[in-house]
């Protein structure tokens, strides 16, 4: 069981946990950040062989690493920040209108 | 609640996380010793280069195998813009002054210049060197961020007005898709630069491998207008 | 070859154009006698097919007794149309059309699914007369809608069950889903325990819109029994014990309209026993009952709205107006008292004897005895508070000419049927071989009205009290003050809480996960 | 047949191109809106009617190894949603949306052309792209109106669904570790060696990340807030697109990559079928209790999306096509009650049952087709609702689920007691009302347009089937699917 995969699982719900566990929304929004990061950590660990180079192919290489998954990182990694900044900036909407960041005080939506 | 409700809660929280975390190390132990098949990434790395012209094989992924994925992204980016520009107030919000010292200023100056050669270099050599549209992108947006950071927002606002920020994620947008028709003019299919033989040139120069460098061209103006617009919406916002 | 119930509905689309009243007299005279018309001509083994959504369904098929129904169904549209024509507004009327229509493609379709499309059409059209005619009567159109939309709903679901057991939508292919016919058939005959609806929403909705009512929804209940539960013995006795309860609820009630709304369960009660006997007899006792009962009622209903129209009050009490200042009212309420209790020579003597020729248990003989008896003994508190009271209540418009029309028409019939009881059955080919006047049906047909009329000298004044109004417990709506008390516990547990939100989701995906395991 | 990749082309070139008029000229950001609106009709139409024989479009004409877009009848039939909301949906909120108005519009482009690309791509990863293009622009829309309330929905929206759609890529990319490849038909070849607890493990990754876009039960918490602070076109696209290409992307996924087999054998359709009698007793209950009529109605839609589910997880043909057909349905039901309640809001301001007393009198026509749409979605006869129902219980009787049958009437009961509530509300009368603006022709015509197809699909609903009829043949045995989708 290599270690690479054990700490993406460790990412993985250390980042649900913080989103689930914390009443502050600043941390919410990082709770997301780091699952986001360990499912591209995920992803760059499916594309990597041992010995193997970048696939950038100036020259001919025996071993090349596998190039799809790094695009789809690239996919990810681009969608997971754009998310994250509107999210951040409903956070600030949030602040400016509710006066707190606490979770369970916006509650203007309820039954 | 009650104290002891808290705790209880406080534990089942942590019960549950544990007993997905346990529940997906069995599901990765047991991936591990299965036989994994990548017949079309090997496809990929033996004819990537003849068949798109760019050596940089996650370029050539990114902007022809699966040209429309990158497409579908940069329209993310362009949402996450124009949310941003109507999340801001209209009237202009002084940004908290950051007094730096003279030292910071006198090296952004000095450094910019580089900044644009750098990011210009990332998105022309994106099939060719490691990089491409979004790295050189992210390069180019952060000029317009130190511009901001440096000069206070009033300034940057009026060197480089936000119309013609969106004017510019605009154009790069459009350039991407009107590019990607090129490939149904020529007859084939939307965004075909490989298969629809433009140029492909030798690989390892400049100009070759079809539509790639164009494409990476759009997408940087894009990733760079787009990043630079999210970024003075959320300073405006404080 | 248009059917009535489609041209009801055409009626109903054509008075969109009826812009002023004197076009709208036209439209419906012509609708109303035109499908008059159509019914008598229809020749018995008629039937029409389409196919919709891949079953093909007869949407319209005519035999003996569903002609017999359509006659007595458009005679009394009629009648009842002409009774409130220049009371109700369009919009009323066009529901009336609606619903009129839609009873009568009910009586003449040949499968389910057409039947349950337009039992929901005539559920629909009540209930949007209701709710749209008066500011009062919301909250009796809510109960009614609900409670004719649990009818249905079970009436739906017994098609299901029978669809998928005999894989045919078919009238004459019934094999399961029987109890949940029952109960379809149940809410609309208002059988005991599923009538809360009747007497609250008789007793409150303008009277116009009750005589409508009255006519045709327990009388389609009637016959949709006949055509899908016809034959059960046991319900005789069901039957039988409904009106009974009849008879005690209406001798409390002091409201007109409420009196005669259960002296429908009463007579409701003997189409039951008629039905569920089983034999050829039986039912056609039931049904001959069937039109007797319409005739009748909806006189006394007409009454009952001419009072209320005149006077504009509605007790028992002033009913005297009957006896000092409305004439022709007051003879049609005669005559309809003689034949609901069966007098011979009124047209309700002849089909309660068919009835009970057709019996053979001893107690179900005794039981009709007895509902006869009770019967004669309601109504004739209804005449003594009509005729025997004096009373000082004085008349502040006079009832207009088109609702003493349709009272004498509905009189007229009753009169025709009572003196020559064998006008229905050359009317249509079903023949019944009982000698109407011989000396021993007359007499065990007069004898329950003798009884009653010495009851009811002796104990007066017991019956003829105020009573006043009881407790009234509705298990209806106890069940709704439980729904509503969970749903609004549930709504409470929304509170807003992100973190709350996120909670259930996690839990939920253990869920999931867990059932992998 | 290029004319599919067009259908989200168009979109997203109108987006951007109506991002750079806006800057400049009104007149010219109305007429390009109007001219590929017409466009945009016209093209659906066309790929619609070819739709029969299912037709594959690779990108960059790559083939196997590229992106490929598919059109069979299930992605026709959820066009031809698109073409009925999308037109009135734009017609409607031209003169109806006030602040933000362009804005509103590049936003419902975009999200048009994100449930576009979900309805047709034939790709794992490229489902997952447009998932995020079309849930991104659906916060933006939420919190377009910018009040207190839109912020939060917008937020809380924004945060449950992102917390679905990391399992969503968690079992994408866990797909393409296990197969190699990202396209449907290929990944089906390659899943049957995979062993049954990983496989089900990705499948019940997929129910959750998506369960948390379609609102069953325990998930549903954001969507009644996300309909109370939106405005109400963007709750007609909502209730009609955004719910429904979900369980669309869902449907597809499971019985394309899993198959019907393996679904059967894994429980997980009893499962489903009794997820949705759980969502639409608990969505009733809740519906009779609010007094927001957006709420209300989202309630509403979440107990609709029960019925579908249920109808969809049945596993047999006539299921199936009980499913789609309700989808259809739903969309053009919930529209015409939305566009209604539009309507009184942008005259009156009303959005609680307290305030729509005695519309009913003031507009005659209008509350009609709300009493028409109501009694629709309620399921009874004479209108479209109750064919699908129909459909529905009779695939559910047919499989075997009478308990999932005999609740769906439960429902329409339930259902009929808030409808009924509001329909009485409305015909009460009440003292004169001052209208605060008349609502001109171009808000009337789409409710009338959308409530003349409620009856329309009633009484004639052979039209719609025909084309809803043929969806089993590609999706129950999807062999077909992978036939023609690996280019035979």
């Amino acid at each position: 069981m290599e270690l690479p995969y054990v700490v993406v699982i460790i990412l993985f719900y250390l980042g649900i946990y913080t989103i689930i566990m914390n009443k502050n929304l600043i941390k919410i929004v990082v709770g997301v950040n780091i699952v986001e990061s360990s499912l591209i950590l995920l992803l760059i660990l499916i594309s990597f062989k041992l010995g193997g180079t970048a696939p950038i192919l100036d020259r001919k290489y025996e071993l090349v690493v596998d190039p799809i998954p790094q695009a789809l990182a690239l996919t990810a990694i681009v969608i997971g920040g754009s998310l994250i900044a509107v999210m951040l900036a409903l956070v600030i909407k949030i602040y400016k209108r509710y006066g707190t960041l606490n979770v369970d005080e916006i509650r203007k939506l309820r039954g | 609640m009650s104290r002891v409700h808290k705790i209880f809660r406080k534990f089942y929280k942590i019960g549950l996380v544990l007993f997905l975390a346990i529940f997906l190390l069995f599901i990765f132990d047991e991936i591990q010793n299965l036989d994994i098949k990548r017949y079309l990434s090997e496809h990929y790395i033996s004819e990537g280069v003849q068949e798109t012209g760019a050596i940089n094989l996650v370029t050539s992924v990114l902007y022809d195998y699966r040209g429309f994925d990158t497409l579908g992204e940069a329209t993310v980016i362009l949402t996450a813009a124009a949310t941003l520009s109507f999340m801001t107030p209209i009237k202009k919000v002084k940004m908290l002054g950051t007094e730096f010292t003279i030292i910071i200023y006198q090296t952004i100056i000095i450094i910019i210049p580089f900044l644009v050669v750098l990011g210009m270099n990332l998105i022309f050599f994106g099939h060719i060197s490691p990089g491409g549209g979004f790295v050189g992108g992210v390069i180019l947006a952060m000029i317009p961020i130190l511009v901001t950071i440096n000069y206070g927002i009033t300034f940057s606002e009026n060197k480089l007005k936000p119309n013609h920020k969106s004017l510019l994620e605009g154009i790069g947008a459009i350039g991407f898709i009107l590019l990607g028709l090129l490939g149904i003019f020529a007859g084939s299919n939307f965004l075909a630069s490989g298969q629809a033989n433009f140029g492909l040139g030798n690989p390892g120069e400049l100009i070759s491998a079809g539509l790639i460098p164009y494409l990476n061209l759009m997408i940087g103006i894009k990733v760079g207008a787009g990043l630079a617009a999210i970024f003075n919406s959320l300073i405006k916002e404080g | 070859m248009i059917t009535p119930g489609f041209l009801y509905l055409a009626g109903a689309l054509f008075l969109f154009l009826a812009i002023n009243n004197k076009i709208k007299y036209i439209i419906s005279f012509l609708i109303t006698t035109g499908a008059l018309i159509i019914t008598f001509y229809l020749t018995p083994g008629y039937s029409l097919e389409i196919n919709f959504l891949n079953y093909t369904l007869i949407p319209f098929r005519v035999d003996d007794i569903s002609k017999l129904t359509g006659l007595i169904f458009t005679l009394s549209g009629l009648a009842a149309v002409f009774y409130s024509i220049n009371i109700s507004s369009r919009s009323n009327l066009q529901l009336i059309f609606l619903f009129i229509g839609s009873s009568l493609t009910v009586v003449f379709t040949g499968d389910l699914f057409i039947l349950y499309i337009f039992w929901e059409l005539m559920e629909i059209s009540s209930s949007f007369l209701i709710i749209t005619v008066s500011d009062l009567t919301k909250k009796t159109g809510y109960y009614f809608f609900l409670m004719q939309a649990v009818g249905g709903l079970s009436l739906l679901w017994g098609v299901f069950l029978n669809h998928s057991a005999t894989g045919s939508l078919s009238l004459n292919a019934i094999e399961a889903g029987i109890p949940f016919f029952m109960i379809a058939v149940g809410i609309k005959l208002a059988f005991i325990g599923l009538h809360t609806w009747m007497p609250q929403t008789y007793s409150k909705v303008p009277f116009y819109v009750t005589v409508v009512l009255s006519i045709y929804t327990t009388k389609v209940g009637v016959y949709v029994m006949y055509r899908l539960l016809s034959g059960i013995n046991i319900l005789a006795y069901a039957g039988l014990i409904s009106a009974l309860f009849g008879i005690v609820m209406a001798l409390r009630q002091n409201q007109v309209r409420k009196l005669l709304s259960y002296s429908i369960i009463t007579q409701v009660g003997y189409m039951i026993i008629g039905i569920s006997i089983g034999s050829a007899a039986g039912i056609t006792g039931a049904f001959f009952h069937l039109i007797n009962h319409i005739l009748y009622k909806t006189v006394l209903f007409m009454v009952a709205g001419v009072v209320i129209y005149t006077t504009g009050k509605e007790n028992l009490e002033d009913l005297g107006i009957l006896g000092s200042k409305l004439p022709i009212t007051s003879l049609a309420t005669l005559v309809a008292f003689m034949a609901i209790s069966g007098v011979p020579f009124f047209n309700g003597y002849m089909s309660k004897t068919i009835i009970k020729e057709a019996l053979q248990e001893p107690v179900l003989i005794w039981g009709l005895n007895l509902m006869s008896f009770g019967t004669s003994l309601m109504f004739l508190k209804f005449i003594y508070y009509a005729f025997f009271q004096n009373s000082n209540i004085n008349l502040n418009r006079k009832p207009t000419i088109s609702m003493q029309l349709g009272l004498g028409f509905l009189t007229i019939i009753m009169l025709l049927i009572g003196i020559n009881p064998f006008l229905l059955e050359n009317l249509t080919n079903i023949d019944v071989d009982i000698n109407y006047f011989d000396i021993k049906l007359m007499l065990s047909g007069i004898q329950p009205f003798l009884w009653s009329v010495i009851v009811f000298i002796l104990l007066k004044k017991y019956l003829v009290k105020e009573y006043r109004r009881f407790i009234y417990y509705d298990i209806y709506r106890e069940m709704a003050k439980i729904f509503v008390k969970i749903g609004y516990k549930l709504s409470i547990y929304h509170n807003g809480k992100l973190s709350k939100y996120l909670l259930w989701a996690t839990t939920t995906l253990i869920i999931l996960l867990s059932l992998l395991i | 047949m290029e004319s599919a990749v067009w259908i989200i082309l168009l979109p997203l070139l109108t987006a951007f191109f109506l991002g750079i008029f806006k800057l400049y000229s009104d007149k010219l950001f109305y007429s390009l809106v109007i001219v590929s609106m017409v466009i945009y009709l016209y093209l659906l139409i066309l790929v619609i009617n070819d739709s029969y024989p299912p037709k594959v479009y690779s990108i960059g004409n790559w083939g196997l190894l590229g992106i490929n877009l598919m059109v069979d009848s299930f992605s026709a039939m959820f066009l031809l949603i698109i073409a009925i909301l999308f037109i009135t949906v734009i017609i409607f909120s031209l003169n109806y949306i006030k602040v933000n108005k362009h804005k509103f519009i590049i936003l419902t482009y975009v999200m048009i052309a994100g449930i576009a690309g979900m309805v047709l791509t034939a790709d794992l990863f490229n489902l997952y792209v447009f998932l995020e293009v079309s849930s991104m622009s659906s916060y933006a829309l939420t919190a377009i109106k910018k009040t207190d309330k839109s912020i939060e929905s917008s937020f809380k929206y924004l945060i449950m669904s992102t917390f679905g759609s990391f399992f969503i890529l968690l079992a994408t990319i866990l797909t393409y570790y296990l197969t190699g490849t990202l396209n449907m038909a290929e990944i089906s070849l390659e899943f049957k060696s995979v062993p049954f607890m990983i496989k089900s493990t990705i499948m019940f990754f997929f129910i959750f990340g998506y369960g948390i876009k379609i609102g069953l039960v325990p998930l549903h918490a954001w969507m009644p807030d996300s309909y109370e602070a939106s405005p109400i076109p963007y709750n007609v696209l909502s209730s009609g697109l955004v719910m429904k290409s979900a369980i669309y992307a869902l449907i597809r996924l499971l019985y394309v990559i899993f198959g019907v087999e393996f679904l059967t054998e894994s429980g997980i359709l009893n499962i489903g079928v009794f997820w949705g009698v759980l969502t639409f007793i608990i969505a009733h209950t809740l519906a009779y209790q609010q007094s927001n009529l957006n709420r209300l109605l989202g309630y509403s839609s979440i107990a609709q999306i029960g019925y579908i589910t249920i109808g969809l997880f049945l596993g047999n043909e006539k299921g199936l096509i009980g499913g789609s057909f309700h989808i259809l349905n739903h969309g053009i039901m919930k529209g015409t009650l939305f566009l209604v309640l539009g309507i009184f809001y942008y005259s009156l301001k009303a959005d609680e049952i307290e305030d729509i007393q005695g519309l009913g009198y003031k507009f005659p026509v209008l509350s009609f087709t709300f009493v028409v749409a109501a009694l629709a979605i309620v399921g009874l006869p004479p209108f479209n609702g109750f064919i699908s129902k129909w459909l529905i219980i009779e695939a559910a009787i047919e499989a075997g689920f009478f308990y999932a049958a005999f609740f769906i009437l439960v429902g329409t009961f339930l259902s009929l007691t808030y409808y009924l509530k509001v329909i009485i509300k409305l015909y009460t009368k009440t003292e004169k009302k001052t209208l605060i603006e008349k609502p001109d022709l171009s808000l009337k015509l789409p409710t009338f347009f959308l409530g003349s197809l409620c009856i329309l699909f009633g009484i004639v609903p052979s039209l719609p089937l025909s084309l809803i009829n043929n969806i089993p043949k590609f999706l129950l045995n999807n062999s077909e699917y992978i036939r023609i989708l690996l280019g035979g």
